[in-house]
């Protein structure tokens, strides 16, 4: 009651427009940008450009900025949680090493160990 | 055991020693604050009791140096106990480099052990006393969990990737192994014994496997190996029938007939476990055929016949009572 | 009893929640938070009772070594059903679904939950849950541990895992839609004047609970449908076989289940901290640390889930982190245990039931709590990981604090529920009960675990008879501690004294109204001008206003 | 509760009956992310240690359909956002109009999400025991919607990504798990988005919908917004992994 916003902030369809003409062309951007070779930044570019449609359609589409503030805490808690999940669970594989020094095992089924031999 | 009531169970490696010393050093904390916060609160609840009905408490709110007291006094107790514990933990994952390999598999519900020089064992590990010792662990089926109180050490054995776990034993003697981690039907009787033996007596366990076992021996492992032990628990509280005094006994099947356990039968059995199903018994074995060859069936038609000396239990046996089988 | 007998025979309202309608389908259609909490209140005894029925038998089970009574694969049955039974269907529904269900909107002055429809939607989703859940107990059971460990649950397990799967997975929708409707009331059904700080610590309890409600669940029903999915069609993401990952199913499982832990444990703080000031009548000390406690236990219990996992083979580096958050979400709790003591210094404090469970709640609270730092340690974990020292440990927490928790708050807030005391000695002498064959079962745990007994074990080396015994002979004391409850409880509900208004007296706006409150609970919205647990400037309680006890200290408070 | 025209009996005002709605909802679409967040854990894991195998996976997908859809989605954002707009400011006709061009673009998207399932399905990329991710190279003839220099492409492929894993098949089933897992999760909220739709429909062709109270409509919006953004990740995820070669 304390944090409502009385009057409802109304966005002209323009916005709309322009908004939608923008993630389209994003979305051209991001099938080009999959055809060059980046080597390991191509998933990066693939994001960043996703997360900037995201954020587009959150705060214009979802009115995100136009709402109060406790909306984007939500929002902002949301993407923290979701980073903690993923960050924390792959800093757990990335920091791994096997007992023969090797990095990031997470499945060697095609190899035995000897006593499984015979 | 020694006591009664014992509580720390032997100390037989090295990290026991400071696992236990840094458990007492969290006993003694934890039991301060026990004592501490009980007594307070025992102490209040007297002094404060309520004399009369209408009687109400002193205003107090609250106090912020307590508070931030009493956050910051855990707080660095709890570091210490981090820090000690980070210790062990890093020295225990990070393996010297001149240790003795052992390859350890877990599989439902049997330990397969593998020494250096190819000598295999079940459910049971030799080792030398004050040597470096580095298990390597894999999963055939489940997580399983390689557990040895006396020496503080435990790892998980997860199929699809090798864990290590590296310890010194300390004491020659006999210890328990368990499985720590649920893995299915028989996780409580998937252990076994860990021996340590002298450098010397090991040597000599280690070259002696001998080429030409018995076959009832050779039978009997087998009968372990094959995990026919899980079922067919000799006092006959099994899924499946206890084999003792089975052989040349008459046998009371599930359509009502009889047959005499001969060799035929224990080898039928064996290839064809639904062929013949003894009366009150599921069938639920799994056929052996192309899993063990010719050999391997005359081991175990031995050692089944060596249990014909064996004390049949009241239930569960394989053997039809005298009365019964009559149609 | 507390109040004076000056008071004239107490009668019932004529008019309240549980006589403004009649009939089954009055029930079963209600959108009223305070009928659908005592729905959740038989369901979750209901389940309380069939997991406790399976504690029953394992203890009996593991009374002698080769245990005489279950065969192998039925033992395991009946401690994975123990499990999934009190954690999913009792633990984690109890004190938010009934408690926080019947009290919230009552003690922020509200007619109801913000979304009263969506309220009973989660309790039959719960009953649906339910139900395939005791499908697959009655069909095959479950045998996978309630962890569901893969890819022994989704590969090599015989028993009836799917539908178990489902039920747990639907449950979680109901733990969800509860949560949300709690944050949803809390920020914005507040009554005038009921700020944030004035907020009883129940509420603010609640409003941590949900937060760990609404992020955590979501992953386990991912997690739980992956898992199901590949049982059924093979999908692989945890079957090492099929070059998946079953430490991956770990990680995801406690991401929600070690928050879980403080979805069943902060409601209980939240009642005790609403029992300690009312039977010390004095106000809650250091009110906004522990408020905040309970939000920092709510963040930092989400950074702390790979302690579960610290042998699996996870990084050592990792496993540092992880070890080092979870000794920093033990300081909160820490903080709220020394501000519960410190709030019965200079109070007037009575030994009421509710008092007693909460006294109960403290010792065995503390225990729990500092056995923790055995496991959340790195250099002891090795060694008592998956031993019974986690099973007591876990069961002090779960046991002792939620389970005292929940009865003590039942206890307090009967009379509100009912409008009917319960007998008060026999709830004293069944309180003491509860507490001697509490630590008569789970103390011996401890001993056990660090002697080096594998948990689910259904056979065991002789060396460990002597505690197992001790242990059993415990659960047979705290099996009637927990029917006596159930019986006198039942029997108060009718037959009870007239409880009145405000028995205790106690300050918060829930006891502002009669007992058992009107269905929109308050005849006029109330107006909050009072400071939480403030019995100095409470002339309507009817207490003396001087602290005739308590000796005000000359120092030490501010 | 009895309510009194739009206004349930709980609330005090349609300000505060908004306001917990619209809260509720953004909290819901939080645990939406939550729940999306395990499979997208399970798919960055895998996507790391078998990235031939996805990479080969990948591009088996039609990067035209995908593409086709993701307009198709972005504009149903687009038609849903101006169907709340005519909401806010009282078009009651055009609430209608906008709410069934939504539903429209839905339905395509439901229809080409379709053609592509069961083009996986002949094709034997379905996970499960038959699952083949050769099938198409080894049996053209079971394949007759893929021409021949697609399949030559393919084979080349698949060849290249079984040198560098030789368990390639298992772990393609890896990617295609997570494709169905992901798209299949999508899809079911999609069907969820366009059953509302159509109760936002009856609801607008009945006039219930004004400026001072339009909440549904708002609602429905944010909901079909948040689909909306898990496509716009999926889609790169999915379609897009090492296009390049």
């Amino acid at each position: 009651m304390s944090e409502q916003e009385h009057s409802e902030h109304i966005v002209p369809p323009a916005t709309y427009l322009a908004i939608i003409l923008t993630l389209l062309f994003l979305t051209g951007t991001t099938i080009w940008a999959a055809f060059v070779n980046l080597g390991r930044f191509n998933i990066v570019v693939a994001l960043a450009i996703a997360t900037l449609k995201a954020t587009l359609v959150v705060l214009f589409f979802m009115h995100a900025k136009y709402s109060p503030k406790r909306t984007k805490l939500i929002i902002l808690a949301g993407i923290f949680w979701l980073a903690l999940l993923l960050g924390m669970t792959l800093s757990d594989y990335i920091t791994r090493v096997d007992y023969r020094g090797v990095r990031f095992p997470i499945s060697q089924v095609s190899q035995q160990l000897p006593a499984q031999r015979g | 055991m020694q006591s009664p009531l014992p509580f720390f169970p032997e100390q037989a490696s090295n990290f026991a020693g400071n696992v236990d010393a840094l458990f007492s050093y969290i006993l003694v904390t934890a039991i301060f604050f026990t004592v501490l916060v009980s007594l307070l609160a025992i102490f209040a609840a007297f002094r404060y009791r309520r004399k009369n009905a209408s009687d109400i408490g002193a205003e107090i709110h609250g106090n912020t140096a307590l508070e931030i007291g009493w956050t910051l006094i855990p707080l660095i107790l709890a570091l210490g106990m981090f820090a000690w514990g980070a210790v062990i933990y890093v020295n225990y994952r990070t393996a010297p480099k001149d240790t003795l390999d052992i390859y350890v598999i877990g599989k439902q519900w049997m330990w397969k052990l593998q020494q250096p020089n190819g000598r295999k064992e079940i459910n049971e590990l030799h080792i030398p006393v004050n040597r470096n010792i580095k298990l390597i662990l894999g999963s055939e089926d489940v997580i399983h969990n390689f557990y040895v109180p006396a020496f503080r050490v435990k790892m998980d054995v997860v199929p699809g990737r090798y864990n290590t776990m590296w310890f010194r034993p300390t004491k020659v003697g006999k210890y328990h192994f368990f499985c720590s981690q649920y893995c299915g039907t028989n996780h409580a009787l998937m252990g076994g014994w860990v021996i340590v033996q002298d450098p010397a007596e090991y040597a000599a366990w280690l070259s002696g496997e001998s080429g030409d076992v018995s076959p009832v021996s050779a039978g009997e492992k087998l009968f372990t190996q094959l995990a026919c032990t899980t079922c067919h628990v000799s006092n006959g509280t099994g899924r499946g029938p206890s084999l003792n005094g089975v052989y040349g006994a008459k046998v009371l099947l599930a359509d009502g007939s009889i047959v005499t356990a001969d060799e035929g039968y224990i080898r039928e059995s064996i290839l064809q476990p639904k062929a013949k199903i003894v009366a009150g018994y599921q069938p639920v074995m799994p056929t052996f055929q192309g899993l063990v060859t010719e050999e391997q069936i005359l081991n175990l038609t031995a050692y089944i016949k060596s249990l014909q000396t064996q004390p049949v239990p009241a239930k569960g046996a394989g053997v039809a009572p005298a009365t019964s089988g009559k149609k | 009893m507390s109040t004076a007998a000056a008071a004239p025979v107490k009668t019932m309202p004529e008019h309240h929640y549980l006589n403004a309608t009649y009939g089954i389908r009055s029930w079963l259609l209600t959108v009223d938070h305070k009928r659908i909490a005592l729905l959740y209140l038989a369901s979750v005894t209901f389940f309380f009772f069939i997991g406790g029925f399976f504690a029953m038998m394992i203890r009996l089970h593991l009374l002698t070594p080769s245990g005489y009574l279950l065969s192998a694969d039925t033992y395991n049955r009946m401690f994975t059903m123990h499990g999934v039974a009190m954690i999913f269907f009792f633990l984690i529904p109890s004190i938010p679904a009934v408690l926080g269900n019947f009290l919230i909107p009552l003690m922020i002055g509200a007619k109801d939950l913000a979304f009263p429809k969506i309220n009973l939607l989660s309790w039959y989703v719960y009953v649906v849950g339910g139900a395939f859940t005791l499908y697959s107990m009655v069909s095959g059971g479950l045998d996978t541990g309630w962890t569901f460990y893969t890819p022994l649950s989704t590969v090599y397990s015989n028993s009836a895992v799917a539908p178990a799967v489902v039920g747990i997975f639907i449950t979680g929708f109901s733990s969800i839609l509860t949560g949300l409707n709690f944050l949803v009331t809390i920020h914005t059904m507040r009554a005038p004047g009921m700020t944030w700080f004035r907020l009883p610590m129940f509420v603010w309890a609640h409003y941590a609970t949900s937060i760990v409600m609404i992020l955590g669940t979501p992953v386990i029903a991912i997690t739980l449908a992956l898992a199901g999915m590949e049982r059924l069609f093979g999908l692989g993401f945890f079957n090492p076989a099929m070059g998946g990952d079953p430490i991956l199913f770990q990680h995801l499982f406690w991401f929600y289940s070690h928050p879980a832990v403080y979805i069943m444990i902060l409601p209980a703080m939240g009642v005790i901290s609403e029992l300690i000031p009312t039977f010390a009548r004095k106000q809650l000390f250091g009110y906004h640390f522990v408020a905040a406690a309970s939000l920092a236990i709510a963040v930092i219990g989400f950074l702390v889930w790979t302690h579960h996992m610290f042998l699996t083979g996870q990084s050592t580096y990792a496993a540092l982190v992880f070890s080092f958050l979870t000794f920093l979400v033990a300081i909160p709790s820490a903080v709220k245990t020394f501000n519960w003591v410190a709030t019965l210094y200079g109070g007037s404090i009575s030994f009421d039931t509710p008092m007693l469970y909460a006294f109960g709640f403290l010792g065995l609270f503390l225990i729990g709590g500092l056995t923790g730092l055995f496991l959340g340690c790195l250099g002891t974990d090795i060694h008592i990981h998956d031993t019974y020292f986690v099973v007591a440990h876990f069961h002090y927490i779960m046991v002792g604090g939620a389970i005292m928790g929940y009865l003590g708050g039942l206890h307090f807030w009967w009379p509100k529920m009912t409008g009917r005391m319960y007998p008060e000695w026999l709830a004293r002498i069944s309180a003491l009960i509860l507490f001697v064959g509490f630590n008569l079962t789970f103390f011996p745990q401890f001993l056990l675990g660090y002697l080096g007994m594998p948990r689910r074990y259904h056979v065991y080396p002789p060396e460990f008879q002597v505690y197992n015994v001790m242990s059993t002979a415990g659960a047979s004391i705290l099996a009637i501690g927990y029917l006596l409850p159930m019986i006198y409880l039942t029997w108060a509900a009718f037959c009870g004294k007239v409880a009145g208004d405000n028995p205790w007296p106690a300050t918060g706006l829930e006891w502002k109204t009669q007992s058992p409150p009107l269905t929109e609970n308050f005849e006029v919205t109330p107006v909050v001008t009072w400071e939480p647990y403030d019995f100095h400037n409470r002339p309507d309680l009817g207490l003396d206003a001087v602290a005739a006890n308590g000796v005000v200290p000359a120092h030490g408070d501010d | 509760m009895h309510r009194t025209g739009e206004l349930y009996g709980q609330f005090k005002t349609l300000e505060q009956q908004k306001e917990s709605a619209t809260l509720g909802m953004w909290i819901f679409l939080i645990t939406e992310v939550m729940f999306f967040g395990g499979i997208m854990l399970a798919y960055a894991l895998n996507r790391h240690v078998y990235f031939p195998a996805f990479a080969a996976g990948s591009n088996t997908l039609s990067l035209k359909l995908g593409g086709f859809n993701t307009v198709v989605l972005l504009a149903s954002s687009f038609t849903m956002a101006v169907a709340v707009w005519s909401s806010q400011v009282g078009k009651k006709t055009l609430i209608s109009i906008f709410l069934l061009l939504t539903i429209t673009l839905g339905f395509v998207f439901f229809g080409v999400k379709y053609v592509e399932y069961s083009q996986k399905f002949h094709h034997h990329l379905v996970p499960g025991k038959k699952f083949d991710i050769f099938y198409c190279v080894n049996n053209p003839a079971g394949c007759p919607d893929v021409d021949a220099p697609e399949l030559m492409e393919e084979s080349k492929l698949l060849d290249e990504a079984k040198a560098a894993d030789p368990d390639l098949n298992a772990h393609a089933q890896l990617y295609y798990s997570a494709y169905f897992g992901m798209t299949g999760l999508h899809a079911l909220h999609m069907v969820i988005g366009a059953g509302l739709l159509f109760w936002l429909l009856k609801g607008s062709l009945a006039g219930r919908f004004t400026p001072q109270w339009n909440t549904p409509v708002d609602l429905v919006g944010l909901y079909w917004h948040f689909v909306d953004i898990v496509w716009i990740y999926l889609f790169p995820l999915l379609y897009l992994i090492d296009r390049h070669k």
